[in-house]
């Protein structure tokens, strides 16, 4: 960086921050563990505000005719819930779990627009409170998180009008987060570290930002061609005039099927890397595993009519989406069986990672199999909008997306604190979320089937349909009693002193485990280089050629410890500096929507911050001097 | 999942650092002669309009012309034809998913059709 | 920010323009794949301008606003700029900065035309009776045409940046690098012009729809 | 003539009586009573249990392997480190390829078998869409009232069909078929919604500018409960509609009545809530505005009509509670919709308790 001399002088009115530590270093960061880290605990909080979301939903469905909410209340209730859970729970806490280890695992000091990553992190979570605002400001989004219009355009309060922004803003985050660790990934990798040498959660990584690249931008239109018609007038999907309200449900399943699988396939990745470690085996068919993610993404953009069976496409459009539904159900399997012939003839060990890994696929399968009743076309025309319909995605969501990151929460916590969870809270955690998800959405396999329609604020007495709907509250209940020991663990295990007996407590596989707990902020002290996958493995174990058997290298042992092939040059390592533009420019984006909703001198204000922001940061060198 | 392992050595390619890279840029001259050529396609397009031609026709030649238009600023100007083939491999990953999703979009509006 | 004493056969993290894996720079395999995914958003808007066209149930209609020859010179305009762009990634290449920051003016203010000229057309359809609301045709239009001038004018703040940079001489490699990442992200505004031109303008949208 | 009708009804309402003994309302998709519903039925169920066998075969294998290969204490093994085996997993891509192919063929075959078009006796209803409530309208040439401008019979909230006999549904979210079918702009029935009556039938939705179909048929006669089903703003939880099948002779006097004009209220009280209706109310407005009845100048679009609203098929309101239509409601109804049906787009025009009882005896008398 040979222009950094020139330019690292006085230019500029304000000093260029250098702390990283201490609180205002969070602000600043550009360290993409720490920006993981603050990923992880903003969408946590989000997720207990989702979930209060839903404790009120039970609680007003619990009995019929009930009045704890009004209708209004109500429909803003189950409405942020869903977006809750979405667009500010799983999908930001799987960008922590990929901000955080991709680096780590593929062998690299930071991702390669750490700047960028601030960005994305102060986006989303500007744009997350931005969201919630609208509570205080009018009221909050009300039209259910596909928010079909006309209704959601025609709807008088400003609900809808926060959404769209509010998902066009968290949705900028997301784009400029797929580009930067999609990029990561293809060109950080260490030394030796192949594509098929990538652990599986890295492929899953990978699948998901170009998911996020080629949907984002459609759903960006639709919303804003939403806003258009809410906000200035115009005639998107106005009958009135013309419009065709169905655009908006294509442009909406175009980027919502690819999103689910957004969802999904980081959960997928976690699985992956925890079933070997615990199973004591390498997992089994690598290439068909990551090759299958790579087909459920493909696929995964050519079914998203499924969700429209009785808009009236056609018997012809209809068949070949429900074909096309049907097929996705292939790769999965694919996963699902490879998975379970790696546990198969392993050595499996049932600590809380492995215990919330085996448990979501387990559920994931029932929401897989009810998701495959869905796509026989006609037997949707009965389950379309029913409580059959909640229950399939909430299986996949919280069976599937939740446990994958629970798992993962429990297995990397030792990584990143330095500290094990503990084990007897995790078991306990484990079983409450099976018995409590199951009582839950078991039940409204049933309500559904019985004819009870969704996002209804209350249903009748006599349709029969209280004793389930009961079940279904008391299990809500008892997971929260789960996430509750959750954070009695957290609490506890806050409280421990650092320090781990064993910096690689799991005997695990994968580069992440290789350095430090937690690991210092240049990741590695010598970036290692890889030869095989699952590199830390074979480091730590060869297998003795006669019996073959799995023997455990004395320890200095591996064959690459060879500091002097390794460690040559010794240079100083230059970690990219702290920066307050992108949050600076993370903070014009709210402006500019609350300047849309109020008085374009906030727009212009907004942009000025924009603009400010990144002629900032394009002036600042990535590395100070 | 058949041509897997064509897949792989498709993906391999990623590896390669060694690849097609910068083969020469056009020089001035080519970019002018490029740009004179897209000036004509343009003026020919504009022709087209006013030439009475029957609709189909001209929705053909219009469309026809301006895919020639779109490939020559993209192979020139962009430089992907000269440029390590990756970076067109991702970039022809997203146009060509934008058409076929969005034709079919169209047809299942039945746009074609009216 | 602290110098950890270690191996450094990895490139510090976000200098990229320095070894990679696959040997791309990430700035351009990064500007390469948001180009593609502009491809979809630029694609779902003249998805939607294709499905309303004809569909207006009240005028003005295109024909009653469209001045095409004006509209060809405009279209001129930017694809002129896209030359001078090209000249301008040609001089930095050749590290000859005064002639890269002429032609970045030139693209800059060929683009300015551009938008200027948009500018005056919205409001002369505007005085034809043709708003925002007017119809679905006022609609998609003016939300289409106005993305894409959104884009030139982004474009337009970043040459005009990078011009002064360059003359501030705070631009790394004589700036060859972000003249060309800029100029690639130019060139992609000029295609999707391309694309509108012809599907917007060129291509007749016949009587309105009969409803 | 006239009177061979009442006696006829007293029986409909009787038999309605009786069958409203049945212990559940019940709107169950998996107690089909009629064809069309049926054929769902018998594509859904042996679907349901083949994904139960998988799942049987899938969870059994994750609990098997889970016990028979945990670590158990004391016993150190190290796992064989199989890496994979092509042979398996390409089975087990192309086993579940097979059975979804066995699964499709009938499922393609049921589509296009409920998109057939209707028989040729079918009967015709144009349902309509609206926050929140459900208007009918028969389309058929032999369904015109015989009063004012000879229209189709049109109902709301209820729909009466015959048994046996398909029903082809159009549906409609632009209300062209009410305004004379010339497609008008009508800001209430503007957003989508969904129409299903599970026991007879799968769901469509209603969505403006486009109209899609249903075939239904009731074998029995008997009511059959429905819900909107695609959310569509305040109300859209209690949206919701019955269908009355009456068995032909029945379906024939009900049809001969409701081509007649609304009765003209002989009992005092009823002509003096006629009087209410009819007249512009002290708040302003008037019921008139909204509703239809058939035979006054009540000629109202934006409300459900009310012509035959004392008709014993006509055993449900929009604003009443879920399964009852006794006068308590009707007159908590048009004491405060609001209260009843938060958001409903029928005013509160604090009528005096008078008025109310008035208007309340002037619906009941018709019949
Ligand atoms: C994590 C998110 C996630 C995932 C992974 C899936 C996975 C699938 N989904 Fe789901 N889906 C949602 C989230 C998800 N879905 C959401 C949120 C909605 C509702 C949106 C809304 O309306 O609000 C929805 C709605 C939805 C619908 C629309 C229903 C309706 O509204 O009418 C359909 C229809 O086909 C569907 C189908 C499927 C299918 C076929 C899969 C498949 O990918 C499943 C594949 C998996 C398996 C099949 C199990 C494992 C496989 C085997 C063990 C092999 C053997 C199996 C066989 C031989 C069958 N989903
Ligand atoms: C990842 C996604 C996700 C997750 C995890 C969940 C989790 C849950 N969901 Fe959610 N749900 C959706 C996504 C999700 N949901 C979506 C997309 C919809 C559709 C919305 C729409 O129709 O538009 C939906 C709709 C939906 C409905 C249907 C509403 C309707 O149609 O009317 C219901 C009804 O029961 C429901 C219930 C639940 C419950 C009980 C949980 C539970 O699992 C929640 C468990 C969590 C907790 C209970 C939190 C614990 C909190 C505490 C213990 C408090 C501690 C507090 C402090 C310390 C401050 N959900
Ligand atoms: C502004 C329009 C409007 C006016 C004026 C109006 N109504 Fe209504 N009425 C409605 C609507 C809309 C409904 C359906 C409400 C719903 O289900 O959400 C309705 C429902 C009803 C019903 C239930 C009918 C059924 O079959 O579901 C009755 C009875 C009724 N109104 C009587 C009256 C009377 C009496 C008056 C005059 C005092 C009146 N209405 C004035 C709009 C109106
Ligand atoms: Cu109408 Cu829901
Ligand atoms: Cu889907």
């Amino acid at each position: 960086m040979e222009q950094s001399t020139e330019m690292s002088g006085s230019k500029g009115a304000v000093r260029r921050p250098s702390a990283t530590t201490g609180f205002w270093s969070w602000f600043t960061t550009v360290d993409h563990k720490k920006i993981g880290l603050m990923y992880g605990a903003s969408s946590f909080i989000f997720f207990l505000i989702g979930g209060l979301e839903a404790l009120v939903i039970r609680s007003q469905l619990a009995s019929p005719d009930q009045h704890l909410v009004t209708a209004a209340q109500y429909n803003q209730i189950f409405t942020m819930h869903g977006l809750t859970m979405i667009f500010l729970f799983v999908m930001p806490m799987s960008a922590a779990f990929f901000n955080y280890l991709i680096p780590l695992m593929i062998g690299a000091r930071d991702v390669a627009f750490p700047r960028l990553n601030a960005y994305s992190y102060w986006v989303f979570i500007l744009g997350g409170l931005f969201l919630y605002s609208s509570w205080f400001l009018g009221g909050a989004p009300n039209g259910g998180w596909f928010g079909y219009p006309p209704n959601s355009t025609t709807d008088p309060s400003i609900g809808m009008t926060f959404y769209t922004l509010g998902l066009l803003i968290t949705g900028i985050a997301s784009s400029a987060g797929a580009v930067n660790l999609a990029v990561t990934i293809i060109n950080m990798r260490a030394k030796g570290m192949t594509l098929f040498r990538m652990p599986i959660f890295i492929w899953m990584g990978l699948v998901v930002q170009f998911l996020l690249a080629f949907s984002l931008p459609i759903i960006t239109v639709a919303l804003v061609e939403m806003l258009f018609d809410r906000r200035f007038g115009t005639h998107f999907f106005d009958p009135t005039a013309g419009g065709d309200p169905v655009l908006w449900q294509h442009l909406f399943w175009l980027f919502g099927h690819p999103e689910v699988y957004i969802l999904v396939l980081p959960a997928f990745g976690i699985f992956s890397e925890i079933l070997p470690v615990f199973s004591r085996k390498p997992l089994f068919g690598y290439q068909f595993v990551a090759f299958s993610g790579i087909a459920i993404g493909f696929i995964g953009f050519g079914v998203w009519a499924h969700h429209m069976f009785a808009v009236g496409l056609g018997p012809v459009a209809n068949t070949a989406f429900g074909v096309s539904t049907a097929i996705i159900a292939v790769p999965t399997g694919v996963k699902i069986f490879n998975w379970m012939a790696t546990m198969a003839r392993g050595d499996i060990h049932f600590d809380s990672p492995m215990l919330f890994a085996v448990g979501g696929i387990a559920m994931f399968v029932i929401g897989g199999l009810s998701g495959v009743t869905h796509s026989i076309v006609p037997a949707d025309y009965q389950q379309t909008d029913t409580y059959y319909i909640v229950a399939h995605f909430h299986y996949v969501l919280f069976g599937g997306a939740i446990f994958g990151l629970f798992a993962a929460m429990y297995y990397w916590w030792p990584k990143v604190f330095g500290k094990l969870l503990s084990e007897p809270l995790g078991k306990i955690h484990f079983w409450l979320f099976v018995l409590g998800m199951n009582l839950t959405f078991g039940p409204m396999h049933i309500l559904g089937l019985q004819g009870m329609i969704r996002r209804t604020y209350t249903y009748p007495a006599t349709l029969g349909l209280t004793f389930y709907n009961r079940v279904a509250s008391v299990g809500a209940f008892l997971i929260a009693f789960g996430v509750l020991v959750f954070i009695v663990n957290l609490v506890k295990t806050a409280r421990k002193p650092r320090g781990l007996e064993n910096e690689d407590p799991w005997d695990a596989r994968t580069l992440e485990w290789m350095t430090s707990c937690p690991p210092p902020a240049h990741n590695f002290d010598v970036v290692p280089e890889v030869h095989a996958l699952d590199e830390f493995w074979h480091r730590k174990y060869t297998t003795d050629e006669r019996t073959g058997e799995l023997v455990r290298i004395p320890a200095g042992g591996a064959p690459d410890d060879d500091p002097g092939h390794e460690a040559s040059g010794r240079h100083p390592i230059h970690l990219p500096s702290p920066s307050f533009w992108p949050l600076v420019a993370a903070i014009g984006l709210p402006t500019i929507g609350y300047g849309i909703l109020y008085s374009w001198y906030v727009v212009g204000a907004g942009a000025f911050f924009v603009l400010v922001g990144f002629m900032g940061w394009a002036l600042e060198p990535s590395v100070a001097e | 999942m058949a041509d897997a392992g064509h897949a792989q050595t498709e993906l391999q390619e990623i590896e390669d650092t060694h690849h097609g890279a910068h083969a020469g840029h056009p020089s001035v001259k080519e970019y002018i002669r490029i740009g004179l050529i897209l000036g004509f396609f343009t003026c020919l397009e504009v022709a087209a309009k006013y030439a009475n031609l029957a609709s189909a026709t001209l929705i053909v030649t219009l469309l026809g012309l301006a895919a020639v238009k779109f490939v020559l600023v993209v192979m020139y100007f962009m430089h992907l034809k000269f440029d390590d083939r990756r970076y067109a491999r991702f970039f022809v990953m997203g146009l060509s998913l934008a058409i076929t999703l969005f034709l079919i979009v169209l047809i299942l509006f039945k746009v074609f059709l009216r | 920010m602290a110098d950890v004493i270690a191996d450094g056969h990895t490139a510090p993290a976000g200098t990229q323009e320095h070894e990679t894996t696959t040997g791309l720079p990430s700035t351009k395999l990064a500007m390469w794949i948001f180009l593609a995914s502009e491809c979809l958003l630029f694609g779902a808007l003249i998805t939607t301008y294709l499905l309303y066209r004809g569909a207006s149930r009240i005028g003005p209609y295109p024909n009653d606003v469209f001045d095409i020859p004006y509209t060809s010179v405009s279209s001129f305009v930017l694809l002129a700029s896209s030359l001078t762009m090209v000249l301008a990634v040609a001089a930095a290449q050749k590290a000859d900065l005064v002639r890269m920051r002429i032609w970045l003016l030139v693209t800059a203010l060929l683009g300015m035309t551009f938008v200027a000229g948009q500018v005056y057309e919205f409001t002369s359809f505007s005085h034809e009776g043709l708003k925002l609301g007017t119809n679905l045709f006022g609609t998609t239009f003016y939300v289409l045409t106005g993305f894409h001038g959104l884009h030139v004018t982004v474009g337009i703040i970043m040459l005009l940046a990078l011009t002064s940079f360059s003359q501030a001489g705070r631009l790394p490699d004589d700036g060859g690098f972000s003249v060309e990442m800029i100029g690639l992200y130019w060139h992609f505004v000029d295609i999707v012009w391309i694309v509108i031109f012809t599907v917007v303008y060129l291509i007749p949208t016949g009587p309105p729809a009969v409803k | 003539m006239r009177k061979k009708v009442l006696w006829a009804l007293g029986l409909v309402a009787l038999a309605l009586l009786l069958a409203s003994c049945a212990p559940h309302a019940s709107q169950d998709p998996l107690k089909p009573q009629g064809q069309y519903a049926q054929t769902v039925k018998n594509l859904f169920v042996p679907v349901f249990w083949i994904a139960t066998v998988v799942f049987v075969l899938v969870e059994g294998g994750i609990v098997f392997i889970s016990v028979k290969w945990r670590h158990r204490k004391g016993r150190d093994r190290t796992p064989p480190q199989t890496h994979g085996n092509t042979k398996l997993e390409i089975g087990w891509t192309i086993l579940p390829a097979l059975i979804l192919a066995g699964v499709m063929i009938p499922t393609i075959g049921t589509i296009w078998d409920l998109a057939k078009p209707p028989p040729a006796n079918a009967l015709n209803i144009t349902v309509q869409g609206h926050q929140w409530w459900w208007g009918f309208v028969y389309t058929d040439s032999d369904m015109k009232t015989s009063y004012d401008t000879k229209g189709p019979i049109t109902t709301g909230d209820v729909m009466v069909i015959p048994t046996g006999r398909t029903v082809y549904l159009s549906l409609a979210s632009e209300g062209g078929a009410l305004n004379g079918g010339v497609p008008g702009p009508n800001p209430d029935f503007e957003v989508i919604h969904s129409f299903w009556i599970p026991e007879l039938a799968g769901k469509q939705d209603v969505v403006p500018g486009r109209t899609n179909h249903i075939l239904m048929e009731a074998d029995h006669p008997g009511t059959y409960y429905g819900q909107c089903a695609e959310f569509c703003g305040l109300q859209h939880g209690k949206m919701k509609v019955r269908v009355v099948a009456l068995s032909p002779a029945d379906w024939d006097t009900w049809v001969a009545h409701q081509k007649l004009p609304s009765a003209t209220p002989t009992d005092a009280l009823a002509k003096q809530g006629m009087d209410t209706f009819l007249s512009p109310l002290s708040s302003g407005g008037s019921c008139i505005n909204c509703h239809t009845i058939g035979g006054t100048t009540a000629g109202g679009t934006a409300g459900p009509v009310l012509t035959h609203f004392g008709d014993p098929t006509h055993q449900c309101f929009a604003g009443c509670d879920w399964e009852t239509m006794n006068t308590d409601d009707l007159k908590a109804w048009l004491r405060d919709p609001e209260a009843v049906k938060e958001g409903s787009k029928m005013p509160n025009y604090h009528l005096t308790e008078d008025q109310i009882n008035s208007l309340v005896a002037y619906l009941e008398s018709l019949k």
